[in-house]
């Protein structure tokens, strides 16, 4: 197929020469992220010693005592340059640092958080890019119908409905009422289903919609009206003609799902006790836990630069008048 | 099997396109009989679009038609377009006119032939018994073989983008002719191809027709109407005036207007008088060595040319072998690999305008016409009566500038585009097939218009076309591309 | 299937468009909800601060059709009073990351070369900063504070508007028409209002659409996560989480705000809905 | 549709469930890492870790690790005789030395055991000794805390940092998921002491817990049958559990107090007068019934029932009444201004209230204080932020009013508490800038004297509640009830009103 042709080696050599650069982008996205999180915490007003104590020994024990002995311990009276560059002198080990909250070291806390996250983020996309744009091109062959009604009102109503009141309806549907699926966490069976919906529905209904609007303009389109007319049946003429005219689009439209998805995602650990990167990425801001907001906005970064990429490759793949 | 009766392919009976209350086609009955053929001969903006569109059952939801459609004797009321369109590709098949915008922007060029030899060709082997996969390979040797046959197989593997507007004409023919449909309705199958390319296109049709397949072709060309034979009709202002076997019509046209479009053909076309080489006049713009290639495919190298104020310069050369794209270097719109485009000094910035080879890609398609002029008008402080004037000459009805670019004939939208560049009155015009789209009648006058304008202003006309007649009649001098890639400038004469 | 080009308005009409009933009906909720924002406030005269505590959670009554919330508030009044201040800090912060988002996005394209590179990268360092991040880090410096909330969400929700338009404009920009209207002469601006927005302007308004729903619920969002508008201030995004834990015994409660953001951003799909329905 | 008869007459699948035999608890708190001082609670509730000592029910010293213990004539030198035979669960031996060391070590960090001042740690054979600088009678009490805990040796890396929880108690870690699970099982041989007439096979062998934080999740999972127990549930949750035919209810009020600590040094709140009046605005039962569900827990002082030795019955309760606020106000020269704010020499009663999320009830307790004040004519602004603002607000003097939830069981003897938080420079989540020398010395006196002398200090214990109640340093608004839900798959659970264990040993499968 096309996909092979466009895997070729010269295009593979293609591909490797638009990735590289990307690569460095990211590289260098990253690092930027990184520092100016670094800025931001520091200049957050109140005392950084007092946060550390409170997310550490929790609100019970928070006390002046146990912030001085967190400064003496973590060295926070240290200048912001000697803090900065040893955070970059380690980054040049791969070493991200240690936790000021947990005292474990960042990188294996994000290692064991990335995962979940990433399955988690990974399902809710595939599911989401499996309802939304289906129900939407199906609305867009016949603008004005029921079904595009119906899935009009359905993305608002989920637009409209937060994700956590979302989450909440499905657990009573699915696992109060039906005791199909675990209501949340992460260790049984089938945990993940509810959580990856939530987030589904919530990017599903955006996405419908952008397939839709695709969709109609692709319906009017000449080229559209020339397949149907050189024979092509309908079916035929969307499948060959109208779904990779409503993908590009799509495609270019999940770059931006992304962000949502993150946002998504804090909330949805949160509702779901589902442990990830997202619930950890609130709790170290909370906590002033600058080393694991450090790290944690760099391997987000990282993964946006790079999925980005992977996005606008998708888009030229789909769109040769994009390839410029 | 029922032999009774010869059934003609396609009987149309009193179809009329209704624009609101008002008939934009009027009254048009004729029947294509089975394998044969009724060349729609006629006025550009006549209605014969419409008319191809009305029989496929494919009108704008903003038209209807009144009347009956029998199709292989199969009868349905022309309003009820619905019923006819499970027979499109298997029963009857439509070229549209504009290929450019019929083809698919993401797909190459081989695919969308090919699609057609696979999902819809009678001709390709019973597909329950072949796996998909032979189908479908099949299907791409076909495309292939057919690309061949109109010199296309340099540009199997290009995406709609990258095409000539010729090549891009040929290619949504063969995408329509891979149907195999019993009856083809062809909207200007030959428009802007060069003799060869036409003599192919003819031999495919030809070729159909022998195998018994029954064709409308609407068209321009009184020699594809003459060549195809069979029966001929004439169209003007939505009526149909004339109609009868070809051979008789062409050789003894009753009807005023059709003998005036009969004669009207640019090999009819009075020389101009010998004019003097102007060898004195400014020199307008250069072109010094340039070289062009995409890729690995190599236009033309070391093409060098002048053009003076007041003269037209034609460039001929088969269908891609990139006159547009030479425009294109000269108006500064796409960068020579080698050489340099000089342009005379103290030119404004719109000195150089360009009339595109496709109009309907050359307009904002959700801005009516009117505002798109008055727009033009007010940004240069241009006469608004002048414009008015010219379409006037051309004879564009006003009325018609409050449509969309859409929903306005083929042939009408070049001459607005046409029109909107004369008002500029620039140093140079690119004439990029200017009036391809036109019957010869218009033609004609349009194409006096555009010499008449330009030796007026003093503006210089770097002309595209086919046709060796305009060359011949127009032209002071010409610049031939040829595929080789060396190319010559000569006297037109 | 078989039904799918029964219809195809391959051209469709120039001139006025009648208005069709789907788009009356979203006008009418349109102005329901704007009407109950701006004017509810005024009407009702209960201050939405007013707490009886002896009447929490309140079933409705007539006199009081939404009951009274978690403290006894009027619940019908911080709606109003909460539908006035979210809805137009949705359309602020949307308005105010469309613009610039777009321009920016049309700047890239236009220019292209360095110009789009610097602008995208700035786009992608942007977009790795999770806007949940910016927006918290914002909001420690001014807790409860309205700007940290608006500055941030706005930042975070430009990026979507720079892509799309970005990546849109490039194909239009390099299309024949657009070609040809510079070579007669039309400046950026007319190009941009002529050839881009009308192709753009459809994908935009989706944008802007959701993303007004989308700015209420990053404010539901920053609630939930413990960051949020001051009390007593209504806000619908932060109602929905406060009263989030009442959803068994007063689902109403939780429900309207919901309803409000539903029926607001029905009011306006079903409103733009013009010329793509048949 | 959603609220009701969702769970009766269904028929559940059982997928949810680990494994049957697998008792799962849920809890809001995280685990923010190993060492002792962070989430050491967690292993002391689930049953890893012990400390030297333990209390029952009524707050009364019980062995544990130590088996007896005594305390020298002038109150310095205390002895705890350390039981022998005991094993870690790695099963090394719980040695004297090893027990020393997690002790210096916890002396050497924040936490409880530098409210003694001890000058020495040692071992003497079996017996642990320790020596103090000044009488200090509530020691034994910090030896209970969760921050003493005992780890086995090999449960440290070479710099002395927690690396793996390895405990004595009946259950031992299987695994850790840091911040949001562990999972723990049973010893062997540990089942013997557990209730009269327990069925050994029907006790808990395997048991987790997950950090969940949201109530109403923790309240999904108990009536989706996925949690057995599950703890600190919000009024609406109990409402909805009520009559679940999945868990039934257990509760038990906790001596936590929800109060209102003023900066008494600040000029708008230094006057007693103003105090009271803000302590006579605010709607106790009303807040208590509205926002707990229970109009009992309404604060009529300081301490609640259940700390019996700190709660007197007798003392006069604080009441509502706005008009005498009013007048108090009036009195101490605020005169209502025209936008309803009172004011005093051309300056506004205005004033920040600070308050955090980690309690969900706060910020909702803290907007109807703001109310119930702006009805007395005080402009208050609630500031949501983080716990660590209010001793940090207090460290810095910037604090002017605070909303804090404190946990007078944080050890089983409160004296402890009350000396961090009314002691002579108040503290983090008591006193502020209140000028008053009698409550630290009643303190210091009630601290000499060793803390199972029950009927000893009873004077003093009055007068402080008392001139707590009079001068109101803090405010007390509510009192609080940790309620549990529990699983009708197993019996045989009970609340520790200190909150140091679920008891999971003694619960038994139905
Ligand atoms: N959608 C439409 N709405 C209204 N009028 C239309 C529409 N489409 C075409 N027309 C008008 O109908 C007439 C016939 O158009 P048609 O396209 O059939 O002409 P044509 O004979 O094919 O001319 P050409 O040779 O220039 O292509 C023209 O005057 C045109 O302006
Ligand atoms: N962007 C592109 N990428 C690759 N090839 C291109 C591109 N644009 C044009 N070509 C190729 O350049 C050749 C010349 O194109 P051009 O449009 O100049 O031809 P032309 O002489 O105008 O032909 P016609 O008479 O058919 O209009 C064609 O073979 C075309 O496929
Ligand atoms: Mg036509
Ligand atoms: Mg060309």
């Amino acid at each position: 197929m096309d996909l092979n042709r466009f895997l070729s080696a010269r295009s593979g050599q293609r591909l490797a020469a638009a990735l590289v650069p990307r690569l460095l982008q990211a590289v260098l996205v990253a690092l930027l992220v990184g520092t100016l999180c670094f800025f931001m915490t520091r200049m957050l007003p109140g005392d950084m010693a007092y946060r550390i104590a409170a997310g550490r020994y929790g609100y019970d024990m928070v006390t002046t005592e146990a912030a001085l002995a967190v400064r003496d311990e973590l060295g926070l009276d240290r200048p912001w340059f000697m803090a900065l560059s040893e955070w970059w002198s380690r980054l040049l080990h791969l070493d991200l640092g240690v936790s000021q909250v947990s005292s474990q070291p960042v990188l294996a806390e994000i290692a064991h958080q990335l995962g979940p996250t990433l399955r988690l983020s990974l399902l809710a996309m595939a599911l989401s890019l499996l309802v939304g744009p289906t129900l939407g091109v199906l609305a867009g062959l016949h603008p004005g119908r029921w079904l595009d009604r119906a899935t009009l009102a359905l993305s608002v109503g989920l637009r409209a409905l937060p994700s956590f009141l979302l989450g909440l309806i499905l657990v009573l549907l699915f696992s109060v009422q039906l005791g199909a699926l675990p209501a949340a966490g992460h260790g049984d069976h089938g945990g993940i289903l509810l959580p990856a919906l939530t987030l589904a529905l919530g990017l599903a209904a955006v996405s419908c919609r952008v397939a839709r609007d695709a969709m109609v303009q692709v319906r009017q389109s000449a080229y559209f009206a020339f397949a149907l007319t050189k024979g092509l049946s309908p079916a035929q003429a969307l499948a060959r003609h109208g779904l990779r005219n409503v993908a590009a689009p799509v495609t270019a439209y999940l770059g931006v799902q992304l962000v949502m998805l993150v946002e998504g995602v804090v909330l949805v650990e949160t509702i779901f006790a589902w442990p990830g990167i997202g619930h950890a990425l609130v709790h170290a801001i909370f906590g002033r836990d600058v080393p694991m907001i450090q790290g944690t906005a760099l391997v987000l970064g990282l993964m946006f630069v790079l999925f980005n990429a992977l996005v606008d490759a998708a888009c030229a793949f789909l769109d040769p008048r994009g390839r410029a | 099997m029922n032999a009774s009766l010869p059934l003609d392919a396609l009987r149309v009976e009193d179809l009329t396109v209704w624009h609101g209350q008002q008939p934009l086609v009027g009254g048009v009955s004729f029947a294509v009989p089975v394998g044969g053929v009724l060349s729609l001969l006629g006025e550009s903006g006549s209605g014969k679009s419409l008319l191809a569109q009305a029989i496929m059952g494919n009108l704008p939801a903003s038209l209807r038609a009144t009347g009956s459609i029998s199709l292989a004797g199969q009868y349905s009321d022309a309003a009820d377009g619905r019923s006819r369109q499970s027979g499109w590709g298997r029963r009857i098949a439509l070229l549209p006119q504009e290929p450019w915008l019929a083809l698919d922007p993401t797909m190459t060029v081989a695919r969308q032939v090919a699609e057609t030899y696979e999902l819809v060709s009678q001709s390709a082997p019973d597909q329950q018994n072949e796996s998909l996969r032979r189908a479908r390979s099949q299907a791409a040797a076909s495309a292939r073989r057919a690309l061949a046959s109109l010199g296309l197989e340099a540009a199997a593997d290009k995406y709609p983008f990258m095409i000539s507007g010729g090549m891009a004409q040929r290619v949504a023919f063969l995408a329509t002719h891979a149907a195999g449909a019993p009856l083809m309705i062809i909207d200007e199958p030959t428009k802007g191809l060069d003799v060869d390319r036409r003599g192919e296109v003819l031999a495919l049709l030809q070729a159909a027709q022998a195998e018994g397949v029954s064709l409308l072709c609407i068209t321009h060309d009184v020699w594809l109407a003459r060549a195809l034979g069979g029966q001929l009709a004439v169209l003007q202002d939505g009526a149909m005036v004339e109609q009868g076997s070809a051979e008789a019509l062409l050789a003894q046209p009753r009807h005023a207007y059709t003998r005036r479009l009969l004669g009207a053909d640019p090999a009819c076309w009075p020389l101009p008088e010998v004019r003097t080489p102007r060898a004195d006049a400014a020199v307008i713009a250069e072109l010094r060595e340039i070289s062009k290639s995409f890729g690995e495919q190599a236009l033309f190298a070391g093409v060098s040319a002048r053009l003076h104020a007041g003269e037209v310069v034609a460039v001929s050369g088969p269908s891609g072998s990139g006159k547009t794209s030479l425009g294109n270097i000269l108006l500064g719109l796409l960068q020579p690999d080698s050489g340099q485009v000089l342009r005379a000094p103290g030119l404004p910035r719109t000195a150089f305008q360009k009339i595109y080879q496709d109009p309907a890609a050359a307009f904002a398609p959700s801005i009516p016409l009117r505002r798109s002029l008055q727009d033009l008008v007010r940004l240069h402080g241009l006469p608004w009566q002048e414009l008015e004037a010219l379409l006037e000459r051309m004879r564009i009805a006003p009325a018609l500038l409050d449509r969309l670019p859409r929903q306005v004939s083929g042939g009408e939208l070049q001459r607005i585009a046409l029109a909107r560049v004369l008002l500029m009155k620039p140093a140079l015009i690119f004439a990029d097939e200017p009036t391809s789209r036109l019957d010869p009648l218009t033609q004609q006058e349009v194409m006096a218009l555009l010499v008449e304008q330009a030796r007026a202003v003093g503006s210089a006309v770097l002309l595209v076309t086919h046709d060796a007649d305009i060359v011949r009649c127009v032209a002071d001098r010409r610049l031939t591309l040829s595929p080789a890639g060396q190319s010559q400038s000569q006297p037109a004469h | 299937m078989s039904t799918l080009s029964s219809s195809l308005p391959l051209l469709e009409q120039a001139g006025p468009r009648r208005w069709s009933a789907g788009q009356w009906s979203g006008l009418v909720l349109l102005l329901l909800v704007a009407g109950f924002a701006l004017l509810g406030p005024l009407v009702i005269d209960t201050d939405p601060a007013r707490q009886q505590l002896a009447r929490y959670l309140e079933t409705p009554s007539l006199a009081e059709p939404l009951g009274f919330d978690q403290l006894g508030r009027s619940m019908l009044a911080r709606l109003a009073h909460g539908a006035r201040l979210s809805l137009s800090l949705a359309l602020l912060s949307v308005l105010s990351a469309a613009i610039p988002g777009s321009l920016i996005g049309l700047l890239a394209a236009w220019c292209g070369g360095w110009t789009e590179r610097v602008l995208a990268a700035l786009a992608d360092a942007v977009l790795a900063l999770p806007g949940l991040l910016l927006v918290l880090l914002l909001a420690a410096f001014a807790p409860g504070g309205f700007w940290p909330l608006y500055v941030g969400i706005s930042l975070a929700l430009w990026v979507e508007y720079f892509r799309v338009v970005r990546a849109a404009s490039r194909i239009l920009l390099a299309s024949p028409q657009v070609e040809a209207s510079r070579l007669l002469g039309f400046g950026a601006l007319y190009i941009v209002r002529c050839h881009l927005l009308p192709a753009l302007l459809p994908r935009l308004l989706t944008l802007v659409r959701f993303g007004l729903a989308g700015a209420v619920l990053a404010m539901s969002a920053l609630g939930f996560v413990g960051v949020g508008l001051q009390p007593p201030t209504p806000e619908l995004g932060v109602m929905m989480i406060e009263l989030l834990p009442y959803y068994r015994e007063a689902p109403w409660l939780v429900a309207s705000p919901v309803l409000v953001l539903f029926l607001g951003l029905l009011g306006l799909l079903l409103l733009s809905s013009q010329g793509e329905a048949a | 549709a959603l609220a009701h008869g969702d769970e009766a007459g269904h028929a559940h699948g059982d997928i949810a469930h680990a494994g049957k035999d697998m008792l799962t608890v849920v809890g809001p708190w995280e685990l923010t890492g190993l060492d002792p001082t962070r989430s050491g609670y967690m292993f002391a509730r689930m049953e890893v870790l012990e400390t030297l000592l333990e209390v029952d029910d009524a707050g009364q010293l019980q062995p544990s690790v130590a088996s007896a213990w005594s305390v020298s004539a002038d109150g310095l030198q205390w002895r705890f005789v350390l039981r022998s035979g005991l094993r870690y669960h790695d099963g090394s031996a719980l040695t004297p030395a090893s027990i020393l060391a997690c002790l210096q070590r916890a002396q050497a960090r924040p936490g409880v055991l530098r409210l003694a001042d001890i000058a020495a740690l040692r071992v003497e054979g079996q017996t642990l000794v320790v020596v103090l600088r000044r009488p200090f009678g509530p020691l034994p009490y910090l030896l209970t805390h969760y921050t003493t805990q005992i780890l086995a040796p090999a449960s440290f890396d070479a710099q002395g940092n927690v690396v793996a929880i390895i405990g004595s108690g009946p259950f031992r870690i299987r695994s850790i998921a840091l911040p949001q699970q562990f999972e723990v099982e049973r010893v062997a041989g540990s089942v013997s002491g557990s209730g009269a007439g327990s069925d050994v096979g029907k006790v808990v062998q395997r048991a987790r817990y997950i950090s969940v934080s949201r109530a109403e999740t923790r309240t999904l999972l108990v009536q989706s049958g996925q949690a057995d127990l599950a703890f600190s549930l919000d009024p609406p949750s109990i409402r909805a559990l009520q009559d679940s035919p999945r868990a039934s209810l257990l509760s038990a009020m906790l001596p936590r107090t929800t109060l209102l600590k003023l900066n008494a040094g600040h000029p708008l709140l230094a006057d007693v007068r103003v105090r009271r009046a803000i302590s006579l605005c605010i709607e106790r039962e009303g807040i208590a019934r509205a926002l707990l569900r229970d109009p009992d827990l309404g604060a009529t002082q300081l301490f609640p029932p259940s700390l019996a030795r700190w709660h007197d019955a007798a003392l006069a309760p604080l009441r509502t009444n706005l008009q005498q606020a009013r007048s108090l106000l009036d009195q101490a020269g605020w005169r209502p201004g025209s936008d309803g704010v009172r004011r005093r020499d051309g300056q506004r009663m205005a004033l920040n209230l600070t308050t955090f999320v980690d309690r969900p009830e706060l910020p909702l307790i803290a907007t109807a204080l703001q109310e119930e004040m702006r009805q007395i004519g005080m402009a208050v602004r609630v500031v949501i932020g983080n716990s660590s603002d209010i001793p940090a607000g207090h460290r810095s003097g910037q604090l002017q009013m605070a909303l804090a939830a404190r946990n007078y069981g944080n050890l089983p003897d409160p004296v402890a508490s009350l000396l961090q938080d009314f002691g002579p420079q108040g503290g983090d989540w008591g006193a502020m800038g209140w000028d008053n020398q009698e409550v630290p010395a009643l303190l210091a006196r009630l601290a000499a004297t060793p803390a199972d002398a029950a009927a000893k200090g009873n004077a003093e214990r009055a007068r402080i509640v008392a001139l707590l109640q009079e001068q109101l340093p803090v405010i007390p608004v509510v009192w609080y009830r940790q309620t549990c839900a529990v699983s009708r798959r197993v019996r045989g659970a009970s609340i520790d009103p200190f909150e140091r264990s679920y008891r999971i040993s003694s619960l038994q499968w139905t």
